[in-house]
């Protein structure tokens, strides 16, 4: 805690340090430009334009729902519900089209607003009870998994299924709403929210304030900021993220399956962590987050492409993560 | 009679010389004053003879024999005992105060012993806290401790081990008279012992109370080494600052106008009972009380933090106001510059700037709070020097900066924030005389431009010089209100301890 | 499977005698097998035949699973598109997109046979969609409890919705309910997770205590890892005179059924391997130019525990052709051509 | 006992204050009775021993992984990969028997010596290299996966299974070690556990100094207290146990199947934070993880019994998690 005894360890050897610092800040990156050197060497296809196109398009969800833990991250919390609420809006978005025949508008808004439900639970649970962040996330997680099987009763929706009276699906999901998750717009709405969020970081007083909270909450508190509100805002953004991660989803597959979201916890929890030292950041960052999510990208694409054997590629996935992890980590020796 | 003595200490901090070929000596049996300005190098040479650092250069030897100390360990086995001046940095929040004041104990004496047998561990706490005359429970959580509390429970954990030497480093920064009388009953009877106690304190009369031996410290370098006896306070002052100390209190501010701030039965859901205060435009009032009677609270539940306010009515220039928590109370023109500055007055991680303008921030973005960060960076600039902060730039990060700049950092970001009631809880607090002297002067010149004051502070002595008006608070209540003109530091002192 | 033989010896200038052209002179067709689901013995098993029939053939076949993750699956087969593969295999594309990905392929002149898909996908030309034959699969399974309980019974449904070949099975249950009104559902579980063996063993643990002996008869479970998860608690709640039917096989399955007293009476099954077997055979036919039909299904059989129990060796998903006939030998879409290249790619 | 000095904390407010602590004390022992109390008034079966039977056996893996989580928090580390260790020493056990026909000793010892080579790979990155640990140990998570995917080709491993070359494995899994997953034995090996597990953690130094070292690392390290060796040595406990869990497991179910281990890391985690205020220990305990699991365990055994639909069971079990948590941290307010 207190830099003034735990900083014993500082040598004064000076051109060693650099080099940390260096692989600190550009370890990341480096490693990124490793592998696309290394996977186009094995295969040049890698890196034609349509293939960069497919590894953007697959870490764009990845990417939207990190930046929202990141944002959870920036106010010292962490919101591992994002799964399930990307679930849970992906249900909402397709059932509205299916089941109640809206419009896209009114689907995209239900969605939304059932996401910022969960994150007003969420914040106040952690704000006012002071419960964890972890454990209250955790806690709403099995909870909104829950009601997104409660909603759908545990069967896949899409188009033309069959109901529990035994008719069919009415409802057709527009051809406007099935673009969002098409090549250019789903790069362009990622690329979107990590160039807002991270000029909203960076740029705005609400991202300093944010940022303020999580280095002293006890400090932000009595300099007068509104913690509690900065804190239901963190919450509710990630929320947010996690239902535009859950629409871009919908939009992909056009169905809502059950748990679809689950799987995007662990890949956007490691590309928010990887973010962190991008570029020598040492906070959560939304850029970094970007460059962690492109990182694991790279990394699945090109093992697909090598063909890896499916059960290995978990192995290389973690190796390379730790390999990053230790360059970023190995300037605190 | 043993002779611990450092020759030749040096060592270097990225980017700072920290200390400078330092010679200091002591002896078994005596209490040996170290002390010296914000910054100059006390801390670290304790930390050195303690084991906390490897990288000096020098020698330390007891007794012309050569100690290896670069562990906390060796340290601790050549009979060299410490109690830092950050507490936390030392105690186990999560365990009871009998396993962390037996922790030496536990770690070094157990041998191949394997097994913790809690009843003795407990009844031996309970042996030294009684041995202190200390009430406190030892299978309580240390988390649930005050600060005082905690800095008692360390030096029982040192004196529980075989010591020579015990290092203090500002270990009365927080306790209270009594605490500190019981805590000088200690250091005598140590010394009776022949322990050899090395004592660092900013209070200069409890050091020429209790030590024998004095060595003063400045920017890194031993300038001064005496008996007590031999020197005074005024000589001491002019050592540790290397020039006259002049008169410690500004001018009081004569023009004062309108009343600012009415408070009406303030009371908080702990320990404030129906407090009633007024102050005037350029008014210093001092809240005067022994450790504990609640200064701090009240401070708090005037700015709305913890959310503790019970009842009351709080009215700033004439207008009611809510103060349900701090945001409202800086939106209502209040600041509190808080008594534990790292915990709750600056942001330690994030740089010089970034505190300065942490209040304010709004005053520094464009349209859509979009920050105007050449604004933000000129202003910040500009309070550095205004407030004499030593830094090496604006972007440092607080925690590279020595107590007494941090403390003009947390009081930095207020004066740049143009708020119309300033709360200092303590602000001289671990800070050396030529620091407590600007912060003064800042005081002083805030009133100045007519702003109201609320001073709190257990130091008399402050209270009587810089204030206009006191009240005096015992057990949370406002038991006397005095005109700082007509009274004395005595006077003070029957109503603190509960005088009628 | 046997996989991962190389065919580098394969390389002969000298065409192949009798085999369709395309595989005359020793091109090794690039295969790509996708499947959504994974992490079960039947994917396994299914990814094995498959593999290991390709690789007969002297195909070089890759393949990889998405574990349930639908994006991911996606993103698998776009990316495969951009690499030269000559024909993809592609299961459990349960959702709408996967017609429009299928569309992608076939409409880049690539041959698709499809396992368990969406129903639209046979709608594309050149595409076949092969599927376990659920419906047989239900009934095989339910008429033999119907036929052993007399159609009295209360019994307990394990099931879970949402999986198109669930929703089959779920069909013929109801029908099956409806025909026997002796028939009493009185309890339902089913959870679809990593642990589902396990999750449903506890269940059933707790139901048994709930429905006291002698007031559940039967469990129907439609998917081998809830049968095997009540087999287990049956047998640990000493419960064992309530009778299992169940679905699909594998040969943990075996082994409990052939377990003497175990609960799990019959389950109906198609062999997952010669699911892979028959997929990349189709998929051959295509690459060959050959017709093929639009849709296949795969005939179901009934294992029953008392064959098992009459065999002295364990019994594995191999030598379980010896005690049902049919079992892992399908020479269904077996062309000669096929055999002979077999014969030219074996050392 | 002396002289009432410091006594400043006395406020006259006793009687709201107590009822909080009394909560924060009790309040997840309380909810286990209320819980016990409805589902028995609802099913008097509930109370039956078999059922109570039922409850102990289905908690028993969760507790043992969740007593290894705990020694982890002990010293506030986190190990996210104690699920994946359990598969892979479930994967390892069975795989023993069957492909390699050995004996019940060396099945276990090869179970066990895998798990503690995690146990060093994550305490050495974590310990050395100073990467944190839910990074660390999430990067383990995947490559053990992958690892123990590899190791079984994907396939679940059983008697008598077909192996890559056609043949059929011989090994059998020998009935003693059967035995272990069955009642009693099942139910004894958690209690030895956790009886274990509380008096290392509460009467022995080492377990004391584990609390030291989570508690205030820096203090630890200037006490002179091996903050490292305790450090690995933590990682290697808590795999251990992962891998005990991993067993009994294999032992149950008497196959390996892939990624077996991984749904009970959630459980345990949530068993292991609750343990945290049980009985106000406010630090993570053997006993107070017991507890937990207990609660855990008596929430899905008694929904099953009310024949709440499985999908609406994860709203009820995260709501009662939250519920335990809101009495809990509400002290703090
Ligand atoms: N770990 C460190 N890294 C960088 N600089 C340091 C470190 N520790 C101390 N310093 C610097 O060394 C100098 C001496 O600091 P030290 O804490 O010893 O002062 P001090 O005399 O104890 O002051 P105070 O009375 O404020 O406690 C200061 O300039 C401080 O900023
Ligand atoms: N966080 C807390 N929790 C419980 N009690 C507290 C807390 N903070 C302070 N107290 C108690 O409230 C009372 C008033 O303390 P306060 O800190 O206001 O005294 P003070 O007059 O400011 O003394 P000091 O000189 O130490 O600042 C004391 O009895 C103290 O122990
Ligand atoms: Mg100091
Ligand atoms: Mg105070």
């Amino acid at each position: 805690m207190e830099a003034n005894i735990s900083s014993k360890k500082q040598t004064p050897a000076k051109t060693s340090f650099d080099l940390f610092q260096f692989l600190y800040k550009y370890g990341t990156i480096i490693t990124i430009f490793v592998l696309i050197a290394i996977f186009s060497w094995a295969n040049p296809n890698f890196i034609q334009g349509n293939n960069i196109v497919n590894i953007l398009r697959s870490i764009s969800i990845v990417t939207i729902i990190a930046i929202g833990i990141t944002i959870s991250l920036t106010v010292d919390g962490f919101d591992l519900s994002v799964g399930s609420v990307a679930s849970l809006s992906n249900a909402i978005v397709i059932s509205m089209f299916v089941w109640f025949s809206q419009n896209t508008l009114v689907a995209i808004i239900s969605a939304i607003a059932a996401a910022l439900i969960v994150g007003i639970l969420n914040s106040i649970m952690i704000v006012k009870m002071r419960i964890p962040d972890m454990l209250m996330t955790l806690a709403t997680m099995f909870i909104i998994q829950g009601m997104a099987l409660t909603y759908t009763k545990g069967a896949t929706v899409s188009e033309n299924m069959v109901m529990s009276d035994g008719t069919m699906a009415e409802g057709v999901i527009s051809p406007f709403f099935a673009k969002i998750g098409q090549v250019p717009w789903i790069i362009l709405i990622m690329v979107v929210v990590v160039v807002v969020v991270h000029i909203f970081l960076t740029y705005t007083k609400h991202g300093r304030y944010m940022y303020v909270i999580g280095g002293n909450k006890e400090a932000a508190r009595l300099s007068g900021i509104p913690v509690n509100k900065y804190k239901v805002a963190a919450y509710l953004l990630s929320a947010l993220f996690a239902a535009i991660g859950g629409i871009v989803l919908a939009s992909r597959v056009m169905t809502a399956e059950i748990n679809s979201g689950a799987p995007y916890l662990m890949d956007s929890v490691a590309a928010a962590f990887i973010g962190f030292s991008v570029l020598g950041a040492g906070k959560p960052n939304a850029f970094g987050t970007f460059v962690g999510a492109v990182l694991i990208g790279i990394l699945a694409n090109g093992l697909v492409m090598m063909s890896v054997p499916y059960y290995a590629m978990d192995i290389v996935k973690g190796t390379v993560l730790a390999f990053a992890l230790a360059i970023t980590y190995y300037k605190q020796k | 009679m043993t002779t611990l003595e450092m020759k030749n200490i040096s060592i270097e901090f990225p980017g700072v010389k920290a200390l400078n070929e330092v010679d200091f000596t002591v002896e078994s049996g005596k209490t040996h004053a170290l002390i010296g300005a914000n910054g100059a190098g006390k801390s670290t040479l304790m930390k050195i003879l303690s084991g906390a650092y490897d990288h000096y250069t020098g020698k330390i030897s007891m007794n012309g024999e050569t100690l290896s100390i670069t562990s906390p360990k060796s340290a601790m086995d050549a009979g060299i005992q410490i109690v830092y001046q950050e507490v936390d940095t030392a105690l186990i929040p999560s365990l009871t105060v009998a396993e962390n004041i037996m922790l030496m104990d536990t770690v070094h004496n157990m041998g191949k012993k394997q097994w913790i047998n809690w009843k003795s561990l407990n009844t031996k706490a309970a042996a030294i806290l009684a041995d202190m005359n200390l009430n406190l429970h030892p299978k309580k959580l240390v988390s649930e401790l005050t600060l005082a509390e905690k800095q008692m429970v360390l030096i029982a954990r040192a004196v529980s081990k075989e010591c020579k030497f015990l290092i203090l480093d500002e270990p009365t920064a927080p306790l209270s008279h009594t605490e500190t009388n019981e805590l000088f009953r200690i250091v005598e009877e140590l010394k009776n012992r022949s322990v050899g106690v090395i004592f660092i304190s900013h209070r200069l009369p409890e050091i020429f109370e209790i030590c024998d031996e004095i060595t003063i410290m400045r920017s890194g370098e031993v300038v001064e080494r005496q008996k007590i006896a031999d020197t005074t306070q005024t000589k001491v002052v002019e050592h540790m600052l290397g020039q006259k100390l002049g008169e410690q209190f500004p001018e009081r501010p004569m023009t004062i106008g309108h009343t600012v701030l009415e408070v009406k039965g303030l009371t908080d859901r702990d320990k404030i009972k129906d407090f009633t205060m007024e102050v005037k435009a350029g008014e210093i009032v001092g809240i005067a009380g022994l450790v504990g009677a609640g200064k701090t609270e009240f401070c708090k539940a005037l700015f709305g933090a913890e959310g503790k306010l019970a009842a009351g009515k709080v009215k700033v220039n004439g207008k009611v106001v809510s103060v349900r928590n701090p945001h409202q109370a800086v939106k209502n023109g209040l600041a509190l510059v808080p008594e534990e500055r790292r915990k709750e007055g600056i942001l330690v991680q994030e740089s010089v700037e970034s505190n300065l303008t942490a209040v304010n921030l709004g005053h520094f973005s464009k349209r859509f709070s979009f920050l105007d960060r050449k604004k933000e960076k000129a202003a910040a600039r500009e309070w550095i020097a205004n407030l004499g902060i030593k830094t090496p730039s604006e972007e440092t990060k607080v925690q590279n900066l020595s107590g007494g700049n941090q403390q003009k950092v947390a009081i930095g970001k207020w004066l740049i924030a143009e708020a119309d009631v300033y709360i200092f809880d303590e602000p001289t607090k671990g800070v050396d005389v030529g620091a407590k002297k600007d912060i003064f002067n800042l005081i002083a010149e805030l009133a100045n431009r007519g702003k109201a004051i609320i001073y709190a502070s257990s130091e008399l002595s402050e209270i009587m010089g810089i204030t206009h008006r006191v009240y005096v608070l015992y057990d949370g209540k406002s038991v006397k209100e005095l005109e700082t003109n007509t009274t004395n530091e005595e006077e003070l002192l029957f109503y603190s301890t509960g005088g009628r | 499977g046997s996989g991962g033989g190389t065919q580098e010896a394969a390389k002969s200038n000298t065409p192949i005698e009798g085999v369709p052209e395309v595989f005359a002179n020793g091109d090794q067709p690039k295969i790509k097998v996708i499947r959504k689901i994974g992490g079960d013995d039947h994917t396994a098993q299914f990814l094995a035949g498959a593999k290991q029939e390709g690789e007969a053939l002297g195909f070089q076949v890759d393949v990889l699973t998405a574990n349930g993750d639908t994006a991911k699956f996606h993103d698998a087969i776009n990316q495969a598109l951009n690499q030269d593969y000559d024909g993809f295999i592609i299961s459990h594309g349960d959702d709408a997109a996967t017609v429009s990905d299928v569309q992608k392929i076939a409409d880049a002149g690539k041959s698709v046979v499809a396992f368990d898909s969406h129903a639209d996908l046979k709608n594309i030309d050149g595409v076949t969609l092969v599927s376990q034959d659920d419906e047989a699969l239900a009934t095989l399974a339910l008429d033999q409890l119907v036929k052993e309980t007399n159609g009295e019974a209360n019994i307990a449904y394990l099931w879970v919705d949402g999986f198109p070949p669930m929703v089959r099975r779920n069909k013929v249950y109801e029908d099956v309910l409806a025909k026997n009104p002796g028939l009493k559902e009185v309890e339902r579980f089913g959870v679809a997770a990593a642990d589902t063996s396990v999750q449903t063993q506890n269940a059933v643990a707790a139901m048994l205590n709930k429905y006291p002996k002698g007031e559940l008869d039967a469990i129907f479970a439609t998917w081998d890892a809830f049968a095997i998860g009540a087999a287990r608690a049956l047998k640990e709640a000493g419960r064992e005179e309530v009778k299992i039917y169940g679905i699909d096989v594998s040969n943990a399955d075996l082994q409990e059924m052939q377990r003497e007293g175990s609960a799990w009476k019959y389950t109906a099954a198609v062999d997952p391997k010669v699911i892979g077997t028959v997929n990349m055979r189709l998929l051959a036919k295509k690459l060959a130019g050959e017709e093929t039909p639009q849709t296949h299904d795969l005939a179901a059989s009934l294992i029953s525990q008392e064959d098992l129990q009459k065999s002295k060796d364990p019994v594995n998903m191999v030598n379980l052709a010896d005690i049902i006939e049919g079992w892992g030998q399908s020479d269904e879409f077996e062309e000669d051509w096929m055999k002979t290249l077999k014969e030219h790619y074996k050392k």
